[in-house]
């Protein structure tokens, strides 16, 4: 259907899951761990945006939690915990050196046009008016693999795991208004006492090799001695 | 029934002279040897009598000779006259060659050489080694050898039982075989190194280093002496006897009757001589080779009757 | 659904209690005890199913059927034989010194966690709870693995969170698409379309499209967690480095219940695609681990990471099997399951006894041991010949089946599967007859060993190996029928 | 079958009463080998039984998989290998319990420092793990005798190589024999998973496991020729063909000499059963190229083995080589036997058959003998090596008997056993004649002149093996002062030469008992093998060639008699003096030819074949020559340089390969996954 035939929410649907998608490009490029804390904030805090129109649209009333949920939980807490972690350890400014900046950006965007290439039969599928941000949410779960491939920063690889729990979230929501209740809270949980874990194994890993480099994490291996 | 104990009276008969017969053989060839490096030449009975002297003579034996060098030279001499007993000389059919056939024969003959090996390493002497030693060299090479010429003739007549064979070869009257031609050879060279003569052994030596067979019975004295020398004629005698009467078999027996057995024994007799003409002078005009071209030579020996056998299986056989 | 209560109950009570109880001797009783008491809920309740056939709990949350009704069991056996295990072992670590008090109350704890999210994903019915178990079992074992705190066991943990975390992410993205794909057959009855039974009974009608592109993330998710190369980098780090209870119970259980829900996609996915794509992918990824795993147990210096390569190995072959299909391998899938976690996690045991007698795990130092310890060295012996696949021990029953298996559909596949199965015997034979024969170096010391359980789980695999239980084989003849779609043998 | 099933259920026994021997040692000596002795009684019992009765009796398990109980039946086939591992076990039970005194004490290994150099107490190695392995080794082997499905063969074959496996690596405290038991192992299992896989094509189109099934299969002869390789790899090996040998002579000489004697007297031959079980009896009617495979794998083992044999002088691995001779002289049987049954000519067949089984029996007589005796020498003397024996006929007068018997029996001089089934191979390959394909007809008889040639050269080895060891003088101290064993273990190779003599002299009775095995397996007989009475044994007929060993035997004694009555006749002196030696005087021990110098010309003759590392030095400055030269000497085997270093080679390097995948690196592993990932994607779609 054309984009016109859609609603005023659904254009707003559309128009901030292009801005999800954009944190994640903005992510990918950023090599500073302060603002890049800052732009995960934002793409949760768009993310659970979007989980509230799409409440309004549908009007699935549960979504309106999960939306409360998502702020929460990815707009405040966790940048706020990767923050203050950030500070104490004093890598907040901390900027690292990424090979080939523009090759990856280009990456990025193959990516998407490939995530749009496999995800068109589902599409087809959907009846929903959300029904191409699958192919968005794919993307940005992958350009948050592609983010932890990258950076050797401990903290950015966070970033990119807890981007590709947003892509997961984003998914759920746009192309099925969201998982069962009890779903979406053991989600939330999990991603809680991930977020923790985190904050445990920065100092772990720093204890043992005074860095966040885990570039460094390569004792074990099968390499020819 | 009747004839059938005459047959066996008869091969029992046949071993005694083969026995007997074989120091004659011995004497002979060592003779016309003389006669022909114009040296004076010893009796023609020269070996019954060192037979007869050695029998009479007392024992003497090295200190921690062992019951087996003791043993060793009757079974030496058993087998060889139980080889003996299963090679038609004078007549076929002879019963006893059912006994044991040609493989048998060859059996013997390694059970022999087995305990003359063994007995020479008894005393623990470094040449009662040494001729063990080179005598199982050139035996592992020669026993094949003469299997396969055997073989050929066995697989000719489609039977491994001596007599039969021959009287095969016989009912067959003249036909010029090209295998038999490569396996008498082999056989022949086969026959010079086994019963130690000229090019492989000089049985007149004992010069250490050269000798093979003699060097095993070095520690023997007296009667065992006697046996085992007795025994390596009777083998000589096998040998030639084999050779006479599986390639030229005529005028052998194959009757019992006086005058057959006449006629058997004279031509059995003229065979040998000839035979031991064409070894003396062969003996006397070439000259023993080094121990470690003797391989060479059998392995030569080998590959004549492999092709005898092989001849026979391509050319002489109706596909 | 008394019994179900109390297996998925104990544990998680098991959790608190322990988490409160400070002195380790006691916490590691009480850890004995809890396990013990899970254990026999379980066989209750595996004798239930075993009576009344599949069972649906109330809130149609729980489903027990014969699949997963005797891995439960299998569960609740090994994770108490080796919290057995454990009690003398972690104290002889702390004895070294090696783990603190504190530590010691959060390994009880989750030892306990990890035992329910395994009992959770097994018996829950809902594929999201699935995921949300599986990820539990990594959270709360990420921190048991870093417990001695040595640079190698952070990096091993973390190399653990992260790749089984972002593996099991992908999970999720293929389970939200099975979710779609179902809402749009089933209508939006909220909470009932990620119930697996429901799944599974209109399997047919889910768009084929999207349960492919859903299936290859959840293969590349929980494969992650089954530990198929190339996923499979984790894990022998995982295994080495963590306590050994925790390495036996990470191979003998964790990487099974991975499978399991592996196999449950599998079967929902066959449902919809009439094309043999998911099978053909298993095999593939199943044959590949299979022999690369079998290649790098011959450069191994680590006795654990040696063992861990062997059960990404065996992982493999079972994926394999189950990617073929067909009543024969599937049966032997199953049976390889059990028997594999049965002697990998004795072997495990005696392998931490072991590497206690000779101080290190450097397989180059330990010598001897069946004249230092003739109980270790003889019991390590044989758990790597049983392992190994030589009879009267069952693995060899599991593997011939699968051979034959192989044979009947893909003749020209057991060639490699040989090949593989020789060299990774020779890679086990090669590290394994020094360390067991010759004479042991000075400075090997006897350690209070206890091998009841690997003489128990041993004795148990050579029984499986002579003669299958009825029951049991009753139990993998429906779950063989569940899974191959009817075929029966 | 009950007998049959006593003797499994005696041996498990044995070894279970075995497990109290560490705390009580005579529970071992004892209690585990007399039920060992049992256990061989009643396995001898069951096969004879079966042999006499020509039946066959089944029976099922309720054992294994659900819907594959195990099988298990008792043929004359079984039931002739059956009596081959009672003869041998029964002789082992007797001679164990001498033998084992030895690991009581505990080993002090004067000759075999330890692999890390350190000083070494006696090692105490546990008793009741012998027993034990002894006794599952055992029921091992009866059971894959008895087994009638794949499955319950596979079990039973496999219990019987590991078992074996861990008694050859009994002695690990010296290096070499833990190398050893490692490729032994290793070749075992592969051969067994080989062994597996030509039982699946067999399967595969029975669509059962259990041999009943699979005798009515009908493959394609393309498959039945697989099938027939790859059981022509397993089984062969387990016998040690040529090349895949190797293993054989580390592992037979490493174990216990006792167990040596079972593996390599009994083992193997159970490996053979499986082939003639597989080929002849599953496989149905074989193919002649086939029979041309096995005999030219036969021949070349025969001749290879017995000249590697030669020229050892570790008197245990010089008989474990020629265990693989023999192995090989057995092919050239079965090969022969393929080719005149595939071509149509079942009696002649039935004549090569008959000579293969009879080989097999015998060589398990002998070489039993043969190992026990190298055991008893080893157990007084702790002297492997040839070359530091010697004059023992005078320390060890009846153990030095029985194995002069041994070495007269298995190097195949008339009147005894050996001779008896070369003679039968030899009479089968000369009915070449009757063969049309002239590829055979001429290959057959240059089978033959090698298999006369390598009896030739195992005669040569025999004499070195028993003149350097048993006769001349002693080479070393411990050897001079040996004792005879005990009792027990000479009566054991004294039952053993008994049955060498008593099979070589009745053939005919013996072959009698063997005929039902061919009679099943072809449907016939052979006819005229005892045509002419139990004097006579005339394979093919009277006419083409008798033997008549009773006659041979009889002939013999009376000759010797004669010439010993006669030459008796007049009582006189022996004197004993000095060895005359030529003249030169002070013979002593280091004087005499060495085991190496034995078989230096025939090294000369046949050098090639042989990896040999020669070298001889004189060190400067010394004084007389004859006494400062050394001499060193390395003969090895041309199979590992050439085939199984390269594939060991070949997997370690993949290893490595392989090994850079894993590069430690955590960015390294996401991509692999991500690109998995996209990869897959990318395939689905």
């Amino acid at each position: 259907m054309h984009l016109s035939a859609l609603n005023l929410y659904g254009q707003g649907i559309l128009v901030s899951a292009a801005l999800v998608l954009f944190t994640s490009f903005v992510m990918l490029a950023q090599t500073r761990i302060q603002p890049l804390i800052y732009a995960f904030a934002w793409q949760g805090a768009l993310l659970s945006v979007t989980t509230a129109l799409v409440a309004l649209v549908s009007g699935h009333s549960h979504l309106y939690i999960s939306a409360l949920l998502t702020f929460g939980l990815k707009a405040l807490l966790i940048p706020w915990m990767l923050y203050r972690m950030a500070r104490r350890l004093h890598i907040q400014r901390e900027v690292e050196t990424v090979s080939h900046p523009s090759l990856i950006m280009l990456a990025g965007a193959v990516l998407v046009v490939f995530c749009y290439y496999v995800a068109l039969p589902v599409a087809q599928l959907s009846t929903l008016v959300t029904r191409n941000t699958i192919a968005v949410s794919m993307a940005t779960v992958l350009l948050g693999m592609l983010l932890m491939i990258t950076r050797r920063a401990a903290v950015a690889q966070v970033i990119g795991f807890m981007s590709i729990e947003n892509g997961l979230f984003f998914a759920a929501v746009a192309s099925t208004y969201g998982m069962p209740m009890i779903v979406e809270l053991g989600v939330a949980f999990d991603v809680l006492v991930a977020a923790v874990l985190f904050g445990i194994f920065f100092f772990q890993i720093r204890a043992s090799i005074d860095s966040l480099d885990i570039d460094r994490l390569n004792r074990l291996s099968e390499k020819a001695e | 029934m009747v004839d059938n104990l005459n047959a066996w009276l008869d091969s029992a008969l046949q071993t005694l002279l083969f026995i007997a017969g074989a120091p004659l053989l011995a004497g002979w060839i060592k003779r016309l040897k003389c006669h022909l490096q114009n040296r004076a030449a010893p009796s023609l009975f020269q070996p019954y009598r060192d037979l007869v002297k050695l029998f009479a003579k007392d024992v003497v034996l090295a200190e921690h000779a062992s019951w087996l060098f003791r043993a060793a030279p009757y079974i030496v001499f058993g087998a060889m006259v139980l080889s003996a007993a299963v090679v038609p000389l004078v007549a076929v059919p002879l019963p006893a060659s059912a006994i044991a056939d040609v493989i048998v024969l060859a059996g013997f003959f390694a059970l022999a050489r087995f305990f003359q090996a063994l007995a020479g390493m008894d005393i623990g002497t470094a040449f009662g080694g040494m001729g063990a030693s080179r005598e199982m060299t050139v035996a592992s090479l020669a026993e094949p050898a003469m299997l396969m010429a055997v073989f050929t003739l066995t697989m000719t007549a489609s039977t491994t039982n001596l007599s039969i064979a021959i009287r095969h070869i016989l009912a067959a009257g003249l036909v010029l075989r090209p295998s038999f031609l490569f396996a008498l050879l082999s056989l022949a060279m086969v026959t010079v190194a086994e019963t130690g003569h000229i090019p492989v052994d000089n049985p007149a030596t004992h010069l250490e280093l050269t000798m093979l067979h003699e060097a095993m019975v070095l520690e023997y004295s007296a009667r065992h002496l006697a046996l085992m020398e007795w025994a390596s004629m009777i083998k000589l005698m096998i040998y030639a006897v084999l050779i006479s009467n599986i390639f030229l078999p005529w005028g052998i027996a194959s009757r019992f009757t006086v005058a057959a057995i006449t006629v058997g024994t004279l031509a059995v007799t003229a065979k040998l001589a000839l035979l031991s003409v064409l070894l003396a002078l062969w003996e006397t005009v070439l000259a023993k080779m080094r121990l470690f071209r003797v391989p060479q030579f059998l392995g030569f020996a080998f590959l004549l009757a492999l092709l005898g056998v092989l001849t026979h299986v391509i050319l002489e056989t109706a596909v | 659904m008394m019994p179900l209560d109390l297996v998925l109950w104990l544990p998680l009570a098991g959790v608190l209690l322990l988490a409160l109880v400070p002195d380790h001797r006691i916490a590691g009783r009480i850890n004995v005890a809890v396990a013990a008491a899970t254990f026999a809920a379980s066989v209750w309740l595996a004798w239930n199913v075993l009576r009344t056939g599949p069972e649906m709990s109330p809130g149609k949350l729980f489903y027990i059927d014969a699949f997963n009704v005797y891995l439960v069991a299998l569960t609740a056996f090994v994770g108490m034989t080796t919290a057995v295990f454990s009690r003398p072992y972690m104290e002889h670590e702390v004895g070294r010194g090696r783990v603190g008090r504190q530590r010691m109350r959060l390994y009880h704890a989750m030892y306990q966690g990890f035992l329910f999210a395994m009992l959770l994903a097994l018996t829950t019915n809902n594929m999201g709870v699935l995921w949300v178990a599986m990820e539990a079992a990594t959270l709360t074992t990420v921190l048991l693995v870093s417990l001695y705190r040595t640079p190698e066991s952070v990096e091993a943990a973390w190399k653990y969170f992260i790749l089984c975390g972002v593996g099991i992410a992908q999970a999720l993205f293929g389970t939200v698409l099975l979710y779609f794909a179902a809402e749009r057959r089933l209508g939006a009855e909220h909470g009932d379309t990620l119930l697996w039974s429901v799944l599974h009974n209109h399997a047919a009608q889910l768009d084929p499209a999207v349960l492919a592109i859903a299936f290859v993330f959840l293969l590349v998710g929980y494969g992650t967690k089954v530990g198929l190369v190339p996923l499979h980098n984790w894990l022998p780090d995982a295994h080495s480095e963590g306590p050994t209870p925790m390495s036996a119970v990470l191979s003998g259980l964790l990487l099974n219940v991975a499978l399991y829900a592996l196999v449950r996609v599998k079967m929902l996915v066959d449902g919809s695609l009439h094309t043999q794509l998911a099978g053909h992918l298993m095999m593939g990824f199943g044959l590949v681990s299979f022999l690369v795993a079998g290649l790098f147990l011959h450069r191994q210096h680590d006795i654990k990471r040696m063992f861990s390569y062997s059960s990404i190995e065996h992982m493999g072959l079972m994926t394999f099997a189950f990617g073929i299909g067909g009543a024969l391998a599937t049966f032997a899938a199953l049976l390889h399951m059990t028997v594999h976690s049965l002697t990998k996690s004795a072997i495990f045991v005696t392998v931490g006894h072991a590497a206690q007698i000779a101080g290190t795990q450097q397989i180059e130092h330990i010598r001897g041991l069946i004249l230092t310890q003739p109980p270790v060295g003889w019991g390590l012996l044989a758990g790597t010949l049983a392992i190994a696949g030589f009879p009267p021990f069952g693995v060899f029953m599991s593997e011939f089946l699968v051979l034959n298996a192989t044979m009947k559909s893909w003749p020209w596949l057991t060639v490699p599967l040989l090949l593989g199965l020789v060299i990774a015997f020779a890679g086990l034979l090669r590290h394994l007859q020094p360390m067991v024969y010759g004479i042991p170096p000075a400075g090997q010391v006897r350690v209070r060993a206890n091998m009841l359980p690997v003489a128990v789980h041993l004795a148990l695999v050579l029984w499986l190996g002579l003669s299958i239980p009825l029951f049991l084989s009753g139990w993998f003849e429906q779950a063989t029928r569940l899974i191959s779609g009817g075929l029966s043998l | 079958m009950m007998l049959a099933y006593a003797a499994v259920v005696a041996a498990l026994l044995s070894g279970a009463v075995a497990m109290a021997a560490d705390r009580f040692p005579p529970a071992l000596r004892i209690g585990s080998f007399s039920l060992l002795g049992v256990s061989g009684a009643a396995a001898l019992g069951a096969g004879i039984l079966a042999l006499l009765s020509d039946s066959r009796s089944r029976a099922q398990l309720p054992f294994g998989l659900p819907w594959l109980s195990w099988h298990l039946r008792l043929d004359p086939l079984s039931g002739l290998f059956m009596a081959m591992v009672g003869i041998s076990v029964i002789a082992v039970s007797l001679y164990g319990p001498g033998y084992v005194r030895e690991f009581e004490r505990g080993v002090h290994t004067p000759h075999h420092a330890p692999s890390d150099g350190a000083p070494q107490p006696a090692v105490h190695h546990s008793l009741a793990a012998l027993g034990l392995f002894t006794g599952l080794f055992v029921a091992g082997m009866l059971a894959v005798l008895l087994a009638d499905d794949a499955f319950v063969f596979m079990i039973a074959w496999e219990i019987m190589s590991v078992s074996s496996y861990l008694l050859v690596v009994y002695q690990h405290h010296n290096s070499t024999s833990r190398q050893a038991a490692f490729i032994y192992l290793l070749l075992a299992h592969a051969g067994a998973l080989v062994i597996l896989l030509a039982f699946g094509v067999l399967a595969g189109s029975a669509g059962s496991f259990t041999f009943a099934a699979m005798r009515t299969a009908h493959l394609s002869p393309v498959w039945a020729s697989v099938a027939f390789a790859l059981a022509l790899i397993g089984f062969g090996m387990k016998a040690g063909i040529v090349p895949l040998h190797v293993w054989l002579p580390e592992a037979h000489p490493a174990a216990p000499s006792h167990i040596s004697a079972l593996m390599s007297g009994v083992m193997i031959k159970v490996a053979i059963y499986g082939l003639i079980r597989f080929v002849f009896d599953l496989l149905g009617t074989p193919q002649w190229s086939w029979g041309l495979a096995t005999l030219t794998i036969g021949t070349a083992t025969a001749l290879l083995a017995v000249l590697y044999a030669v020229q050892q002088n570790d008197f245990k691995r010089l008989l474990a080589y020629s265990s693989v001779e023999n192995v090989g002289i057995i092919f050239m049987g079965l090969g022969l036997g393929m080719i005149f049954i595939a071509t149509g000519h079942p009696t002649i067949g039935a004549v090569a058959l008959l000579a293969a089984l009879y080989h097999c029996l015998n060589h398990s007589v002998f070489k039993t003998l043969l190992f026990l005796g190298a055991g008893a020498v080893l157990y007084r003397t702790h002297e492997r090596d040839l070359d530091r024996l010697g004059g023992l006929i005078r320390r060890m007068p009846h153990t030095a008997l029985f194995m002069l018997i041994g070495c007269l029996a298995i190097s195949g001089l008339p009147p005894l056993n050996g001779f008896v089934s070369e003679w039968l191979t030899l009479q089968a390959a000369l009915q070449v004649s009757v063969l049309s394909s002239g590829v055979l007809r001429s290959i057959i008889p240059v089978a033959a002149a090698l298999l006369a040639l390598t009896t030739a050269i195992v005669t040569a080895t025999f004499v070195k093996a028993y003149g350097v060891a048993f006769l001349g003088q002693a080479r070393t101290r411990h050897v001079a002062h040996a004792r005879e064993v005990s009792i027990g273990m000479r009566a054991a190779m004294a039952l053993l030469a008994l049955l060498c003599v008593a099979l070589g002299v009745v053939p005919t009775l013996v072959i009698r008992l063997i005929n039902p095995v061919t009679r099943n397996l072809l449907h016939l007989g052979p006819a005229g093998a005892t045509v002419r009475g139990w004097l006579w044994l005339t394979p093919v007929s009277p006419h083409v060639a008798s033997y008549s060993a009773p006659l041979v035997v009889a002939a013999m004694a009376s000759t010797l008699l004669l010439a010993y009555v006669l030459l008796h006749l007049r009582r006189r002196a022996t004197r004993r003096s000095q060895p005359w030696d030529c003249g030169f005087g002070g013979l002593n021990a280091r004087m005499q030819y060495t085991s190496t110098a034995f078989s230096q010309p025939l090294r000369r003759v046949f050098a090639p074949v042989w990896r040999t590392e020669e070298q001889v030095s004189l060190p400067a400055g010394s004084a007389d020559q004859a006494s400062g030269m050394r001499h060193q000497l390395h003969i090895t085997d041309w199979s590992w340089p050439a085939l199984y270093q390269p594939v060991g080679h070949l997997v370690l390097v993949a290893a490595r390969r392989v090994g850079r995948i894993q590069t430690g690196s955590i960015r390294v592993y996401l991509a692999y996954s991500f690109f998995t990932l996209l990869l897959l994607l990318w395939l689905i779609t």
